[in-house]
């Protein structure tokens, strides 16, 4: 077994993990779990976009990875924004007593 | 303070201009677009976290990013001996820990610092200012282990050990 | 015989005009996105008078050369490049669409100022730059050669389009717009679909080429059934035109007629250019009896529905459903024409004229029932009485509308209908014939109706809520009579419409 | 190649299992968040279609910008569930959409299918004529050189999407700030994360942007992470969004698309046609008219999830 | 050399992978949000980190490499920021039902 | 089977999953998400065609690949307008029913 046929399993390994992952989106039952399994699909992602990436040379397929680990906080920040500010309180969580 | 603020202008243009050649290479015409980004890079880094009046300390640092990166393998390698344990040895429960960081950006440093230490989680602060930790185990010596990292990180950010 | 597209190699000379007729409303919006409030307003209207001048040039240039505009954006040659094409048919679109734009622009000058001692407001800033945009995504759909262009025209034409149905604001025409919205989205992301396909099989995605490349077998037929579904969605052929009534009437009346006159052609015209250009040869006769058939029912239902409206603009909305279906009947008389080895130019003309004399009459119809509902406060056609002494000039423009939706002589809806008619007879489809007529009937009792109740004496002492500035008057009687006179252009020496387009086999000829 | 193609199998059934989640699970909320993750999966499988130009486009803003847009706008509907679940068709209307919709698929899939071998293709095409235009990515040279015309026409359709949603402000709003304002603790972990990764994220937007003319990438995947990063700067309060009706806003929204215009007529006397570029200045033109485009882009996609204005502009 | 270098890829790579499958199974398996956002942010970011690890030696020193090492830094504050955030968020709800 | 072929029967399926829920989930935003459905399916039978389109040293037919890129911005920005309308239509009507209005619209229509 060469080493990029060894890598391309790992990317598969790493996928199937991640559809693992998938039955946590599936049953929830907070939101949060949910939106923690998609971070999980992203980390996954990157991982999985790196192994396929060095695989096959693609050097290009670094930059899809360096833009989806950019922007991995993006999605999850608007989820909590929108979580703290659906609860009609003040989302502001002060030091002071 | 002027002096400070263009230490850390030159330090980080550099640094960004640096990030810059990693990404794209070293050809001269790229090289004039870097120093533009880093240009607007270092200008907005400089709104968005205006230098601090202490000195880093690159030895400490370094003491820092070892144990950091220990720790974080520690931290891996304790979730999954408990994920993969039958019993799912868990006694979940909150911590609270009395940080001698004042609040802002260095409190939060430690903050995402030590989310990768074995079973801790920063969970947010309480009335008081104490930073609240969720623990997967109460009964690990949690509290000892945060209190040398923030030592060494006040330390690394050029305070002195003793501003409690 | 040989097709009628060429495929456009060479850029024609007066073909930069082309460009022209697209870019300058688009300078013109993001300069008035820049100027802002006033300035908007006065872009707007300076950019009317040069469109309209362009579009006479871009006439003039296709009459005196006897053939097709063409410019090949960049130099680059289809298929790798993207060229622009204006034969009879577009160019009469893009004339027809400069006059009814140049009229509803003058109308709106009145109802869309800013207000004093404001910078800018919404609505007036938003009106004429959206104006602009909605012709310049009209005049990229007639001139453009290229599929995935026309997809971006199309897209244009939907975010300028809905944001005019909901410049009121309130919940109902917010609703209708989302639900515009969604229904055009879906249209085109259908219509996408088809021209990914015919990419997928025939490389291209030029008009010209793929009218000389494609053959009848199944990728082909998908994509024919895809994009003529998407295009009727935005058409709003019955029995997908739910969202429109709605939309059209809860819009300011200058909207409404941009909607209903002109919006909906563009998607139209795309369908006819497909249909009559391209997919010769693979669409067949029963499909294009199955549009004539949903026009049909679009007619019938159309109508009556319109004929129990309460409201006026309601009612002329419905009357747009009605008369869309005019518009589907021509595909099987000129595929009946040409499969009888007939010029099938007595349907074509008869469907572009059908389609300009109703953007004329219904943009002048929706501004004349603006005018009635500042005057009156309402637009009950309950309650029309006042409307003949108060608003004489605009009720005239709403009967000659009428009269040319009717069909009456020497309107353009006379002559569309008549040649309409006869090609039916000709080829001997007299069914259509006969929906046509029951059509008319039909919509001149709902136009008979309305005119008759504006004619009542006012009670006495009634006075109207506001006076309306004359130019309004005058714009909306321009454009009806426009569209009454149209039937004139029968005098026409040049059949400008066949320019470019040469007697094809029709659809369903071998 | 068996390997590969297992890769390939796993992300298409990875896909499909996602998209027919988010169909079916009654909660919109979860919908959106399948949908990110949706989109992180299409990057891979663009990736794997070898086209890494659109798996840029992809991450940046499939997983990116959209999500973030639809999590907000679930969030705020949140008590509007109830009533859809009310309006939920019955299984009439279920039965035939699942009929239609099969029949659809089977169709476009006998046509795919269908595809004729070997296929057609415009890449010999654009090998022959990329170095006219001077750049190195083929992708640059469809959307600036050969189909310019496109790239203008969707630089204004933003900018027309972004009026629609402007147009949607209630009156007494017109030329204030989009968006609620964000009362968030300076000091918390957000406006940290919102100190630190900006910077980052502008060299690396703009290095996407810039190797785009002969690597993949591009203007608007560069211009899509410029955005975010703002947008991310803007959400921990550190900044607020301009009114609507500054001129300086307003500007720099058109500069884009005008410049564009004008370096495309100026081919028309320099080159012989609208958007050509006289031989030998290729390369810079497009350049030119990329670094145009980018504050554009950035502005109007950020003010795009931004949404309409909400707040009484300052006097 | 290059045996070596291969040999401490397919380890590295391993490891990385298998710490992807802890993370998932955590996901799966531990009780209630807060622990298993510790899953989260544990084992995905020590599995990419691994991954990355195990693929420098293949990458193309040194351009390619420090890429390598700055996606996994840009997870890292990812899935640090994002896992105090969501903490905070879920602890909230914990107490405040 | 190949890749190409194999994304491009994905695609499909795509488009067949998300005209499903178009049709069928009557909450707006739902809708929207199944046009994206829809418009990725397009946009993936669109990169399959152009993987097959591989030559002279090119992963694909970089034409399809551009226009991939132009069709998803147009496609976010369709997003944004339809999400902004449907925030507007909430806040003034309190509610997001696509159902027309009783009084607007005669019962038959």
């Amino acid at each position: 077994m060469t080493i990029p046929d060894f890598l391309l399993a790992a990317a598969v390994f790493v996928l199937a993990t991640v559809a693992l992952g998938l039955v946590r989106i599936l049953r929830g039952p907070e939101d949060a779990d949910r939106m923690m399994a998609t971070q999980l699909f992203g980390t996954g992602g990157i991982a999985a976009l790196l192994l396929l990436g060095v695989a096959t040379e693609a050097r290009a397929v670094l930059d899809v990875a360096l833009t989806l680990a950019l922007l991995a906080a993006f999605a999850s920040v608007a989820f909590v924004r929108s979580a703290s500010s659906s609860e009609g309180d003040d989302p502001k969580e002060t030091n002071s007593p | 303070m002027k002096n400070v603020s263009v230490r850390a202008a030159m330090a980080r243009g550099a640094g960004f201009f640096g990030f810059w050649l990693v990404l794209i290479g070293t050809d001269p015409v790229d090289g004039v677009a870097g120093l533009f980004a880093a240009a607007a890079a270092t200008g907005a880094s400089l709104r968005l976290l205006p230098p601090g009046g202490g000195r880093l300390r690159y030895a400490v640092l370094a003491r820092l990013a070892l144990r950091f990166g220990q720790e974080s393998i520690m931290g891996g390698v304790d979730v999954a001996r408990r994920v993969l344990s039958v019993r799912l040895p868990l006694r979940p429960g909150f911590l609270v820990y009395p940080v001698r960081l004042p609040p802002g950006p260095a409190c939060n440093t430690f903050g995402a610092l030590t989310s990768v230490l074995p079973g801790t989680l920063p969970a947010g602060v309480d009335d008081h200012g104490a930073l609240l930790y969720h623990c997967l185990d109460v009964e690990q010596p949690v509290a000892a282990q945060l209190a040398i990292d923030e030592g060494l990180l006040i330390r690394a950010l050029g305070g002195t050990h003793d501003d409690t | 015989m040989p097709h009628s597209l060429s495929t456009p190699d060479v850029t024609t000379p007066g073909g930069l005009l082309l460009v022209l007729a697209v870019l300058v409303p688009f300078v013109g919006v993001l300069a008035g996105m820049v100027l802002g409030g006033r300035g908007a307003r006065r872009v707007a209207l300076a950019t009317l008078a040069a469109g309209l001048a362009i579009a006479i040039a871009i006439a003039d240039t296709l009459v005196r050369s006897g053939a097709a505009v063409v410019y090949l954006l960049g130099g680059w040659t289809p298929p790798l490049g993207v060229a622009l094409r204006a034969d009879g048919l577009a160019v009469i679109m893009l004339l027809a669409v400069a006059v009814v734009i140049g009229g509803i622009g003058v109308y709106a000058r009145a109802d869309f100022g800013t207000p004093p001692g404001v910078r800018e407001a919404r609505a007036p800033f938003v009106f004429w730059t959206l104006l602009l945009a909605v012709w310049g995504s009209l005049n990229l759909v007639f001139v453009s050669g290229d599929l995935f262009t026309l997809y971006v025209a199309l897209e244009l034409l939907t975010f300028a389009g809905v944001p005019l149905v909901s410049l009121g604001g309130q919940p109902e025409t917010l609703r209708s717009a989302l639900r515009y919205l969604l229904y055009a989205l879906f249209g085109s992301v259908l219509y996408l679909l088809g021209a990914v396909l015919l990419y997928g099989a025939y490389g291209t995605l030029d008009i010209g080429l793929l009218a000389a490349r494609v053959h009848p077998e199944p990728v082909t037929w998908a994509a024919a059934a895809l994009m003529t579904v998407g295009l009727l969605a935005k058409t709003a052929l019955f029995p997908l035109h739910l969202w429109l009534p709605p939309a059209h009437a809860g819009a300011p009346a200058a909207a409404s007629a941009v909607l209903s006159g002109l919006v909906i052609k563009g998607s139209w015209f795309l369908a006819v250019r497909l249909w009559l250009d391209v997919f010769v040869g693979v669409v067949t006769l029963p499909s294009a009896q199955t549009l004539a058939a949903l026009g049909a029912a679009a007619i019938l239902v159309g109508n009556i529905v319109a004929l129990r409206q309460a409201r006026l603009k309601l009612l002329i909305a419905y009357s747009t459903v009605a008369q869309i279906g005019y518009l589907f009947l021509m595909f099987p008389l000129a595929a009946g024409l040409a499969a009888a080895q007939l010029d099938d130019a007595a349907a074509v003309n008869g469907g572009l004229l059908q389609a300009i004399s109703h953007a004329t009459a219904k943009a002048a119809m929706f501004m004349a029932a603006g005018l009635v509902y500042t005057t009156l406060g309402h637009d009950r056609i309950a309650d029309l009485r006042g409307v003949a002494r108060a608003l004489p000039m605009t009720l005239v423009a709403f009967a000659l509308g009428g009269a040319s939706l009717i069909g009456l002589p020497p309107s353009g809806g006379f002559l569309a209908k008549w040649l309409l008619v006869s090609a039916a007879i000709t080829t001997a489809q007299w069914w259509w014939a006969l929906v046509m007529l029951v059509g008319g009937l039909l919509t001149s009792a709902y136009v008979f109706i309305v005119v008759v109740r504006a004619l009542a004496p006012a009670p006495e002492g009634w006075t109207p809520k506001a006076s309306v500035p004359c130019y309004q008057q005058v714009a909306v009687l321009a454009l009806a009579l426009c569209s009454f006179l149209l039937g004139l252009a029968v005098l026409c020496p040049v059949d400008v419409a066949g320019i470019g387009r040469a007697v094809v086999p029709g659809i369903g000829s071998p | 190649m068996t390997l590969a193609l297992a890769v390939d199998i796993s992300l298409t059934l990875l896909v499909l299992a996602v998209a027919g989640w988010i169909i079916a699970v009654r909660d919109t909320f979860a919908a959106m968040i399948g949908f990110v993750a949706y989109g992180l999966l299409l990057a891979l499988v663009w990736v794997r279609l070898a086209a890494p130009d659109v798996a840029l486009t992809e991450a940046a803003i499939g997983g990116g910008l959209t999500g973030a847009l639809l999590i907000g706008a679930a969030a705020r509907l949140r008590g509007t569930e109830a009533a859809a679940r009310a309006e939920y068709p019955g299984a009439l209307t279920r039965t035939l959409a699942a009929v239609l919709a099969v029949t659809v698929a089977a169709a476009l899939a006998i046509g795919v299918l269908a595809l004729p071998d070997p296929t057609p293709t415009l890449a010999p095409a654009a090998a022959a004529n990329l170095a006219t235009t001077g750049v190195g990515n083929p992708v640059t040279a469809v959307l600036l050189a050969f189909r310019a015309m496109d790239t203008l026409l969707e630089a204004i359709v933003v900018l027309l999407a972004l009026l629609g949603v402007w147009s949607l402000a209630p009156d007494r709003a017109w030329g204030g700030c989009p968006g609620p304002r964000r009362l968030v603790d300076p000091d918390g972990v957000l406006a940290w994360l919102a100190r630190l990764l900006p910077p980052i994220g502008i060299v690396v937007g703009l290095y996407i942007f810039w190797i785009g003319a002969d690597l993949p990438g591009g203007k608007f995947q560069g211009a899509t992470i410029l955005a975010a990063m703002w947008l991310l700067v803007i959400w921990a309060g550190l900044a607020d969004t301009p009114p609507i009706s500054r001129t300086w806003l307003r500007v720099l929204l058109v500069a884009g698309p005008l410049v564009f215009i004008v370096i495309g007529f100026a081919g028309s006397i320099t080159a012989g046609a609208v958007l050509a570029y006289p031989e030998g200045h290729a390369k810079p033109l497009i350049v030119a008219i990329e670094i145009a485009l980018m504050p554009t882009l950035v502005l109007t996609l950020a003010l795009l999830v931004a949404g309409a204005p909400q707040r009484i502009p300052p006097q | 050399m290059s045996l070596v270098l291969d040999i401490f890829t397919i380890v590295a790579v391993s490891a990385g992978a298998f710490f992807f499958l802890a993370g998932t199974v955590g996901l799966l398996r531990f009780p209630d949000t807060l622990t298993r956002l510790h899953a989260l942010t544990k084992a995905d970011n020590l599995g990419l980190g691994l991954v990355v690890m195990g693929l420098l030696p293949q990458a193309e020193w040194p351009f390619d490499s420090i890429k390598l090492i700055a996606i996994w830094l840009f997870a890292l504050l990812a899935g640090a920021t994002v896992g105090q955030l969501m903490a905070r968020a879920a602890r909230r709800e914990q107490t405040t039902p | 089977m190949n890749t190409p072929t194999l994304f491009g029967l994905c695609a499909v399926a795509l488009v067949g999953v998300g005209l499903y829920g178009l049709i069928v989930n009557p909450q707006p935003l739902r809708k929207i998400l199944a046009f994206n459905l829809i418009g990725s399916g397009v946009f993936l039978l669109f990169g399959a065609i152009a993987r097959r389109g591989a030559a002279v040293g090119m992963g694909g037919d970089p034409v399809p690949q551009a226009l991939l890129i132009t069709g998803i911005v147009v496609a976010f920005s369709a997003t944004a307008l339809a999400v902004a309308l449907v925030l507007r239509l909430f806040d003034e009507a309190g509610s997001v029913t696509l159902a027309p209005d009783a009084p607007a619209e005669p019962p038959d229509a």
